[in-house]
């Protein structure tokens, strides 16, 4: 319930009327419910525009984030000794990077390949894996699956990539559904990934125009939360369409 | 000598992506921590001008002690419920489970804006129903937004429930286990708390792991946004924690050199703070092999 | 206490397709008895142990443990101890700790836990391997620690699946007495699955044959070789499967290979030429085919008495080696 | 028409709206294309740090003159006095204090927008309960206590202030004392002084008399939204506010000027547009500019609500004035411009003023002795100034 | 193409400890042989394999398929195929898709290896589980198809892990008969490595007998049975245990227990009482103690001569049946 709270909290927000007195924290029953605050949204931002961009994001970034790291996952796995402990200790030390110190030098070394200022640059960082993280999410999905098995595989003449593809991915399902999972919020609701690394408002994804609605005057809050409502729907809607499966596909071991 | 398998080429996007993403910036980051930086000009070599600074800056220092201690309360709470919930949702149990599982991973699919603003209003001190709550439980009023402590306290559960992600890895590892292992504890009529202690958690143990170095890097690096959102440092900079301190600096004072000096110190900090949890796990590692 | 199985069902739905792993099965283990299992890979086997152990709910049956009805007791409350057909190991702990986990799961000392266990783990040679991780032993390695966690407690039932499959005959040998041993000190039933026939005969006090969810005989080994009830028992049990040869319309006549006289052609029998020799010691396997039927014939021979392939001999029997099977129903007349 | 341009302006979503349509107004009017980006409050700074890191700067920017310190010192800007010469802006039609403010080594550097000052807000049906008469020109620190009180009843609170140096350098310069030492080569700061610690002192008694809002009620809600609600009867903020108050069905609320303690006094509140220093098209920046500041421009701004307009014809034009919409007092912006003093231009002033405002607090909300604050002030503040 | 393997050196390092599991091992596996390898349990066996198949890297010594030094070519190019001891099926595929993983991979037409899928699994008896998944398959059911995925192709070298561990006795035998077949025509070489003595005395064109990292005799099973090279050998190898009786100083006489006669206790030998007595189908296993001697004597006789325990007896042999054997190096005299 304690978590439930939120989202209630949210739709029962954005369904009251902008441009009166703010009430006391937040008077939970509106009276009558302002559905037209969801039309009004796009008039402080190009939602429709914003919420291509995101999706284009979404879904580039997102299968190149599972492929490139369930491979690098993979790869830490098979790998032995030293090449192992090393690739490992490249991710974690990836993993403590803190994001701020990266954003200047990021933002200048990609403007120095052409690659700033795109809808697509912010997914660049998918190259990267998004997050060390889900490359050592991966390989531990990974060590659990018996080694004959994958030995199995390359005695039968599989290529490492056949290897990766046929075996390691479908039996790492739950990790990859997961790691997709995560990484679809994380592109969909980045807001500082775009704000320095994109400058054209046109290739704005939609988080980062919730994020200005979000300084909305406090009697237009109604309307922020509409927008919100907005942007987290599509991620709550593919998170219960895909709950089962995303959830069998954990749960198979 | 002899012929490993060879499958280190998977590895090569993600180590060339790196290389243009994260190595090199921060090879850059490390450079610049040197200069004087504001971002208008060519950056100035100051040679260790800006090590002397850090030394003496009691505002940076002081915003680590906040960090650490949101840190040390925050990250072993997130890793309780995140892994709590996975244990207790891990089976499917009908439609409640569905719901548990959905509303565990809910806050962290909300926008960050509207999760603080939620959140202003259940601290808040005035009509927020947390202080409500605990004044008819009899329970004194901390001062969610308005001491230091109490602030800190309103971070901690700001971002205590936000655990969507660690829930799903949590999740996701507890479903790794084979069942012939619990069917053999079982056989041996271990309890179930034997059973999580000595089996599950155990084997969970290195994503809990990686989740609580994760949890440790995500609190004390990245994690400015709340901080921003509710508390905007105060009161009285109780709240201001390392990250929104070099956020501040870098963007906000427009000192991006001397930012990147702090970031990198942060980076070193963070390094020997996700040590700890990675040398206490070999320590237990060790004894529970031979203990059972 | 005794074990029994009354009625026992079970069937698994697999891709669609019913697979009726347990077709009615009523079997008993008396108390300090050691029945022995045998059956044809996927005959139910296993699933009938799991089903004695708890971890496989049966559509229908009771099993009892001396008076206790346990149909519906949780697993861990049947006081029942299982080896798996594949070593369930924790990988996480040592091979000490795997063999303890039991005793300290029910709540022993660890002092004491760690004495019992150096015993067992001598008695079942592993006492080398108990600082070692599960990931580091040999296969034989591995089953045997699954076999020490087992014998390290006194449970109300002992169920072994295939416990040494991978362990060598020497220590085979040897360890078929240590079991039993262990098992008429304990004075439990004790089912024990195994594809070794020498293993069966040799340990069995009882033997059941499984074929296809149905148990078709269940005596003592010399009973069950002496006289297999039917045809199917006849092939399953016994060091080699038995010859089984259609003479008259509605008669199969078995016959067991180790019975089976090969002279040169001249001698009576009938005729036939050798198809395949295969040395086994001081034996060996040779299957004729007659010139008048369509089935080979095994024999085991004497290795002197070895043919060579191609050989032209003469195959014969005596009349009392003789068994006889209804061909339509299967069962012994 | 000239080169396409880019314009990164600081703007919530409601002002956003406002720009679009000078820059429909300034195409329809023959200039060239201008891609407007705008940022909210938290992350203007951080886009234009990285932007101009990363040379991708926009062409103009519209900064706060609290913000543009470190911006002039740091080479970021380039001139636009000889810029607008060429456009043929006269810079005397505009008030003085805004340029003053963001001349620079005797350049003018950016351009002015608006010219705010610091005010009360006063709501008129709170007065009219209390029966407490509306606040008159040149009214006394003394009187603006008594009507705070008077104000105070029940769940009314009389006035709120925030604890920021901006808040209180108006009250500080009409008692006669001083932020720092030399406005222009700031090299510590003199709030500890006589001058200044008296007008804290008095500012710490009016809280103290009960007629501010409590620390819970200030953790509870922003003061601009107690003012809606009606929990507090005045609060002190600049123009910034208008366009929301007058949003507020229902709520009847004018300006009046700040109350004086000595002579009179208001703090300079002013955004300018600036040419980035890396801009390629400075003519096609300039041109723009000439039109937003001019009087199409500055008329359509003023009409949002947002802005007081540098050009005085605009300023005095019933588009700023007219009495239709509220503040009916809109005059009194421009009764302040005389007496506005502005803030020391310095890089480290944001940071300056961050420790000023967490000092503030600590005395005015958690009752820690004023001298005590005052002296850590000294202490933090101080090395920050002398740092270049 | 032979195989070959020279000076294989293998050392494990588990918790601090070093565990040799290959101390220098030459063997050669000619063109079209089928070379079996038994040894007790941990005798490095299963690591030979691995190291054959590219899976684990040798410390020193080489591997030759063919002229080809294969010692650093990765395992995905030595053309190999392996059966491995744990089943290796992939959980998430068809048993079908499992068997023909490999062709698919080599780029076979899904249709032509459709085709053959179905015909290796019908010699292996499992084409009625072609659309099941391994998790639905009873032991026995995994481990052949794990050998079907093997006899789909045509490898360079063929690698058996004790592939029929888990299969029932009938299955077994008929399988044995289906590898040699497969693996005559096939024509490559092939190395079996299995703990069934009846198995790799009737498979096996030569055995190669390991202990402890070391091949300690190699040659044809008739000569390896008649004539063990060392005690450990004559231990190791045959279906039962040789017994070994020191007699002097210095050496050791070994005896097949299948020919050790029991006799009542009149006639000439040494007198003895019964201690146990296992049957085995025709025949009986009698472990006598011999009233000169600590050492047992195991002998198989007819079951029936079998005694009865405690039975005073003389046990006797024709001195022509004893090995003699060197008491401190084993090797045979
Ligand atoms: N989970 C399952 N789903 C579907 N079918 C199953 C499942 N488990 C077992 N079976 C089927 O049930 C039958 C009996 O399986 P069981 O494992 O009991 O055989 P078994 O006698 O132990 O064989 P083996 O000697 O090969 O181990 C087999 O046909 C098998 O394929
Ligand atoms: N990864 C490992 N780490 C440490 N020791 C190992 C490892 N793998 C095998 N060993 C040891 O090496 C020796 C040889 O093992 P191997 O698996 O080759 O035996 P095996 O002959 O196949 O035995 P089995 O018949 O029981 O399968 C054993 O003592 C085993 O414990
Ligand atoms: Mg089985
Ligand atoms: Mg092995």
């Amino acid at each position: 319930m304690v978590f439930l709270a939120p989202l209630i909290v949210m739709v029962l927000g954005s369904v009251q009327r902008p441009l009166q007195p703010p009430p006391d924290g937040l008077d939970l029953w509106p009276d009558p419910a302002q559905w037209s605050n969801y039309l009004a949204v796009s008039r402080f931002i190009p939602l429709a525009r914003l919420l291509l961009n995101s999706l284009l994001l979404v879904v580039v970034a997102v299968p190149v984030t599972v492929v490139v790291t369930s491979m690098a996952g993979l790869a830490i796995v098979t790998a032995r000794g030293g090449l192992r402990r090393g690739l490992i200790g490249v991710s974690v030390f990836m993993l403590l990077v803190p994001a701020a110190a990266l954003w200047v030098p990021r933002v200048v070394l990609l403007r120095g390949v052409g690659l700033a200022d795109t809808p697509l640059t912010v997914a660049l960082l998918a190259l990267a894996g998004t997050t060390p993280f889900y490359v050592l999410l991966f390989a531990l999905a990974y060590s659990r699956i018996p080694v004959s098995l994958l030995e199995a595989a390359t005695l039968e003449g599989l290529s490492p990539y056949a290897v990766w593809r046929r075996i390691a991915l479908p039996l790492g399902r739950p990790a990859a559904v997961a790691v997709a999972a995560l990484s679809t919020l994380y592109y969909w609701s980045t807001f500082m990934d775009p704000l320095t690394l994109v400058s054209s408002p046109g290739n704005w994804p939609v988080a980062l125009g919730l994020r200005s609605l979000s300084e909305m005057e406090a009697a237009l809050y109604p309307i922020y939360l509409a927008g919100a409502v907005i942007v987290t729907a599509p991620a709550l809607l593919a998170f219960a369409i895909g709950q089962r499966s995303f959830f069998s596909a954990v749960e198979r071991s | 000598m002899g012929a490993a398998i060879r499958r280190w080429p998977l590895a090569v996007p993600y180590l060339l992506g790196s290389l243009l993403l994260v190595i090199v910036p921060l090879a850059l980051a490390a450079a610049l921590a040197f200069t004087d930086y504001f971002g208008f000009r060519p950056p100035e070599f100051t040679g260790a001008d800006n090590l002397v600074r850090l030394a003496g800056d009691r505002a940076f220092w002081d915003a680590v002690g906040v960090s650490a201690v949101i840190a040390v309360i925050v990250v072993p709470l997130r890793l309780f419920l995140a892994v709590g919930a996975a244990l207790l949702l891990a089976r499917p149990r009908g439609a409640r489970t569905a719901v548990g599982r959905a509303a565990a991973y809910l806050p962290s699919a909300i926008p960050d804006a509207a999760w603080a603003l939620l959140w202003l209003w259940i601290l808040n001190p005035l009509y927020g129903p947390l202080p409500a709550v605990l004044g008819a439980l009899g329970v004194a009023d901390p001062g969610f937004l308005t001491t230091p402590w109490g602030a800190r306290a309103g971070l901690v559960l700001v971002m205590a429930l936000q655990v969507g992600e660690a829930f799903i890895v949590a999740l996701a590892a507890r479903a790794a286990i084979p069942n012939r292992l619990y069917e053999a504890i079982e056989l041996e009529g271990g309890s179930a708390w034997f059973a999580m202690t000595r089996v599950t958690l155990p084997l969970m143990a290195p994503i809990v792991l990686v989740l609580a170095v994760r949890d440790i890097v995500v609190v004390v690096q990245n994690a400015f946004v709340p901080a921003m959102l509710v508390t905007d440092g105060g009161p009285a900079n109780a709240t201001l924690t390392a990250p929104l301190l070099i956020y501040r600096r870098a963007f906000e004072y427009g000192e991006l050199g001397y930012a990147s000096t702090l970031s990198v110190t942060l980076l070193v900090l963070t390094g020997v703070a996700a040590a700890l949890p990675l040398w206490l796990a070999a320590r237990l590692a060790a004894r529970q092999r031979t203990r059972a | 206490m005794s074990l029994r199985i009354l009625g026992a069902h079970k069937v698994f739905h697999a891709r669609g397709a019913r697979v009726t792993a347990l077709g009615g099965i009523d079997l008993e283990a008396r108390d300090g008895e050691l029945l022995v299992i045998v059956g044809p890979s996927g005959s139910g086997k296993s699933t009938l142990l799991r089903a004695v152990a708890g971890l496989e709910p049966l559509d229908a049956g009771r099993i009892l443990i001396g008076d206790r009805d346990v149909t519906g007791v949780p697993a861990g409350r049947r006081d029942v101890a299982m080896v798996f057909q594949e070593a369930a190991l924790f990988p996480h702990l040592s091979v000490a700790a795997n063999i303890g986990i039991g005793e300290r799961a029910r709540g022993s000392d660890r002092r004491a836990v760690e004495a019992r266990v150096r015993s067992v783990a001598e008695t079942l040679a592993v006492d080398h391997l108990l600082g070692r991780m599960p990931g580091e032993l040999s296969g034989g390695e591995r089953q045997r620690v699954a076999l020490a966690r087992v014998m390290i407690r006194v449970p109300a039932v002992c169920l072994l699946d295939e416990p040494l499959a991978s362990v060598d005959a020497e220590l085979r040998l040897r360890m078929r007495g240590e079991i039993r041993t262990v098992q008429r000190s304990l004075g439990v039933p004790m089912v024990h699955v195994t594809h070794d026939q020498v293993e069966a005969m040799a340990m069995g006090d009882r033997v059941a044959v499984m074929d296809a969810g149905r148990v078709l005989q269940c005596d003592t080994p010399a009973e069950v070789y002496a006289r297999p009830a039917t045809m199917a028992v006849a092939r399953i049990f016994g060091p080699l499967p038995m010859n089984l040869l259609p003479v008259d319309e509605g008669t199969v006549v078995g016959l067991r290979p180790e019975r089976v006289r090969v002279c040169l052609p001249e001698a009576g029998g009938r005729a036939g030429s050798v198809v395949e020799v295969e040395p086994a010691g001081e034996e060996c396997l040779v299957r004729v085919k007659p010139d008048d039927a369509n089935t080979d014939l095994l024999a085991r021979l004497p290795w002197s008495d070895a043919p060579t392939v191609g050989d032209r001999v003469t195959v014969s029997w005596r009349p009392q080696d003789e068994h006889h099977f209804n061909a339509t129903t299967g069962e012994r007349r | 028409a000239g080169a396409p341009i880019r314009l990164q302006v600081r703007a919530d979503p409601e002002e956003a709206a406002v720009y679009r349509s000078l820059i429909s107004a300034y195409k329809d009017a023959g200039g060239g294309d201008v891609e407007l980006v705008t940022v909210g409050r938290e992350d203007h700074l951080t886009r234009l740090s990285t932007a101009f890191a990363s040379g991708d700067a926009p062409d103009v920017f519209l900064i706060n003159y609290r913000d543009y310190p470190p911006f002039v010192q740091r080479g970021a800007v380039r001139p636009i006095g000889p810029l607008l010469e060429q456009e043929g802006i006269s810079t005397s039609d505009y008030y003085e204090q805004p340029l003053r403010a963001f001349t620079y080594q005797d350049a003018l550097q950016c351009m002015p927008q608006n010219i705010s000052s610091l005010v009360v807000y006063w709501n008129r049906a709170l007065f009219k309960q209390a029966g407490v008469a509306p606040p008159a020109a040149g009214w006394t620190w003394d009187e603006f206590v008594r009507t705070a009180q008077a104000l105070t009843t029940g769940s009314v609170k009389g006035v709120g202030i925030d604890p920021s140096i901006t808040r209180m350098a108006p009250f500080i310069w009409s008692r006669g004392g001083a932020i720092v030492d030399d406005e222009n080569a700031p090299t510590r700061t003199t709030l500890h002084e006589p001058g200044a610690r008296a007008a804290l002192r008095a500012v710490v008694d009016l809280i103290a008399t009960g007629a501010t809002p409590t620390k819970d009620q200030l953790a509870a809600q922003r003061l601009d939204e107690q003012f809606m609600t009606g929990k507090v009867a005045m609060f002190l903020s600049s123009r910034v506010e208008v366009p929301a108050l007058r949003e507020q069905r229902g709520l009847d609320f004018d300006v009046a000027a700040l109350p004086v303690m000595g002579a009179p006094a208001s703090v300079l509140h002013t955004d300018a547009y600036c040419v980035a220093s890396t801009s390629k098209n400075p003519k096609a920046a300039a041109m723009f500019i000439a039109y937003a500041v001019g009087r199409q421009g500055q008329t359509v701004t003023a009409l949002g609500g947002r802005t007081v307009p540098s050009l005085r014809s605009v300023a005095t034009s019933p588009a700023f004035l007219s009495p239709a919409r509220p503040p009916a007092s809109s005059r009194v912006f421009l009764d302040a411009i005389p007496h506005l003093r502005h803030t020391p231009v310095t890089p480290s002033w944001p940071e300056v003023e961050d420790v000023i405002g967490t000092q503030l607090q600590r005395a005015f909300e958690d009752g820690v002795p004023l001298d005590e604050v005052l002296a850590e002030i000294q202490k933090q503040a101080d090395p920050l100034l002398r740092r270049r």
